[in-house]
């Protein structure tokens, strides 16, 4: 079974050299940390910035420049600044060749929905629908199972969507999934985790396609 | 023509109750908070429409003006860092539109661009779309947005020139260029205010012509939410 | 009777303090070299210069600071570079106040011809659709009647349009009109020009009230 | 992740006959003459869709592709300074569609920005609007007009670096930015090429992600259409 790190680390994997990314808030942020040697990619922060740095030392700190989760944060050499509406428009026209969320749910068909819980208190979108609307290849990292233990890798969503058709993987606590043809397709188990725990844990169609691999981490 | 103020209670003469105002900044990041302290000074204008991609805290930015009561609705993308605002929300005082983030950029941008509408991937298929124009165009669904003008935008710079013409700093940009180009009149707030010239052309980020009152604010607080550091 | 620079300097009184004018090519930029004194306007190029200043001394003429008339020009203190999008944001959001070109016909319901004879090479319409779309105050410079004496002045346009119900002013080298309820309503003479003159070079539904004072250049 | 190539002629790999090209520039001013002198020597790249608001003069710029008759279909707002493009548009030979210059900028600004469509209200009323959808929008009437993306734009800045950043200068500027926006590949000519870190990030105009290659183009022509002097 994977951790926090864990999950961020497989998702590392799916990196490649010259890659544009943007990162959610929590897990996704953590993916940061495990980028394979070699392999150069730009980190994307939808308030404005390209060439996203790792957090300030104490003295460097800026007010004036921090990420699209309100962190303090640096710059690597090559880094642009912009506006919303130029940071929206390389996002929109697929220019952010990866983007890595959280989720809620997530379903067989690629509906997503991480944004809204009816009868709490509703924070807001952000900038997360018109990234999942846009990018071609998008990872979902999140806990196979919620707090009460029920799958959140549903055959539909349950709660109001995020988006439509557009998630392309998932990497959770227990397992590495792809989601084509409305179903999620097994591709490798978690270290320690067998296909009878994946597939207990799943609520949606899981397809098994011959001896499933262990992710190497 | 003299577009330069003293300050920001000059600065907002006009604003009257009822009207739409757009505030740049994302978080407390490059938010006029000149302008904003300003607004909560005048507690009389009230049933502001705010279109700013956040709502503030409880105690800074347009968390001043909620606590005051001076606000009917925002338009935003993330909200409720801020008690104040759960509460009225929850409470029906205060109606809240919330619109994904670059759609919101986008609107903004469409409104200083005299683009009335255009169509925008962002939350088809979700209840964003409810309602609205649904439209394909090479095999992918798009909805139909309505761009947003403001009666005043304010925005906070980092140079500015007594032209109007706006230089921003690092990721304090954000949505204060497309909010400037958006209001029917524009307030710019700025660190350093220079006279026309001493800028470089090449560099400017607003244009004067968006810009139709500038003045230097002192001492910016500019509070970080999320001080986050490396060792 | 004006000369082009007798319709330029009529047209520069228009000019208020503050404005931010576009001039088109011919006749209007020549209202550049009349502006009042006291009067501080700005000139927008609409190739992405806004503070265009006179042309460059031999020594200073840069190739890559051009004007819309692909003139080589300067800058005034306060300029700003920036790209066409933009560029035309100003102009579609009525941010540039005042806007000077010329015409071949313009008519009584303030739509303008001015790109395009059936028959001849057309060159193309480049910002003259989106200026007039846009501005709120269009002034046109133009001689009254064409080569062959006929008005330009009429009640509906012959040539394919520009633009439609948008032009205010007309400055002429008989006349200024303004144009107001599907009429050419005469608000001067030009020097030695009789109403009578005036009347006889308009096809246009044109109203002429109590005396029409002759013009102060 | 390597962007630089070391020539115009390596820039243009890919190119082929049927495709639809940007190509940034107004008039003479700011086109990436490297790159279209490296396609004028590839011939038998034929039958091309070029956006460019010009289409350059009888030896240069993208004159040099309509003498090789390499140029199937111009979209442009203003052309014929042009001896040999006014004799193949009169012959049929070659196709051009005139579109308003701010149009035909926001049409490649939205293609780079993933807006399919937007309304606009140039050209409503005149030929420009037939057969395209009409609406009106607070009592004005608006067209609704498709956006543009290429199989390549071809820009030229002034200054980049090697991770594709770009800087222009002065009014060379222009259509360079928005066409970069919109390309599948987007290739970038500078006269200065430095390293990532040797431009100020507040100051760039077009972000390294919209450029797929870039080399430093030597010994500029710069040509001038209009030199005009004051005494």
């Amino acid at each position: 079974m994977l951790d926090k790190h864990g999950i961020a680390k497989r998702i590392a994997q799916e990196l490649e050299d010259g890659y544009y990314v943007n990162l959610g808030i929590g897990i996704p942020t953590l993916v940061a940390n495990y980028i394979p040697k070699g392999i150069d990619v730009t980190f994307q922060s939808e308030n404005g910035l390209l060439g996203m740095g790792p957090f300030p030392k104490a003295e460097e700190v800026d007010a004036d420049l921090i990420n699209a989760g309100k962190q303090t944060i640096t710059t690597m050499p090559g880094s642009v600044f912009f506006d919303s509406a130029y940071s929206f428009a390389m996002i929109r026209a697929g220019k952010v060749q990866l983007t890595v969320l959280g989720a809620m749910e997530v379903d067989q068909n690629g509906d997503i929905a991480n944004w809204k819980i009816p009868g709490k208190m509703v924070k807001g979108m952000g900038g997360a629908m018109d990234l999942v609307a846009s990018a071609e290849n998008i990872i979902v990292a999140m806990m196979h199972t919620n707090k009460k233990g029920e799958s959140k890798l549903l055959e539909k969503c349950t709660l109001p969507l995020t988006g439509v058709n557009c998630i392309t993987k998932v990497v959770t606590n227990l397992a590495f999934l792809e989601i084509k043809n409305g179903a999620f397709v097994l591709k490798e188990r978690a270290p320690g985790v067998s296909v009878e725990e994946i597939k207990t844990a799943t609520q949606g169609k899981l397809i098994i396609e011959g001896d499933v691999p262990e992710m190497r981490i | 023509m003299n577009k330069v103020v003293n300050n920001a209670e000059e600065a907002i003469q006009g604003i009257e109750s009822g009207m739409t105002l757009m505030l740049g900044g994302f978080g407390l990041c490059g938010i006029p908070e000149k302008c904003i302290a300003a607004l909560s000074q005048s507690p009389s204008i009230k049933d502001l429409t705010c279109i700013s991609n956040n709502a503030g805290v409880d105690d800074f930015g347009l968390g001043l003006l909620l606590q005051n009561k001076q606000i009917k609705k925002m338009i935003s993308s993330y909200v409720g860092e801020n008690d104040e605002f759960e509460r009225q929300m929850l409470s029906g005082e205060l109606e809240v539109e919330l619109t994904p983030q670059g759609t919101l950029a986008e609107k903004c941008r469409a409104g200083g661009a005299g683009i009335p509408a255009f169509f925008t991937p962002a939350g088809y298929g979700t209840e964003i779309s409810d309602g609205k124009e649904i439209r394909e165009f090479n095999g992918k669904k798009y909805i139909l947005e309505n761009s947003f003008v403001s009666d005043f935008s304010i925005v906070k710079a980092w140079k500015g020139d007594t032209d109007g013409n706006l230089i921003f700093k690092a990721t304090a940009r954000n949505f204060n260029p497309v909010m400037a180009m958006a209001g029917k009149i524009t307030i710019a707030e700025v660190e350093e205010l220079v006279a026309p010239g001493e800028l470089d052309p090449n560099q400017i980020h607003t244009a004067g012509i968006f810009v139709h009152r500038i003045f230097k604010g002192n001492n910016y607080e500019k509070r970080i939410e999320q001080r986050t550091v490396s060792s």
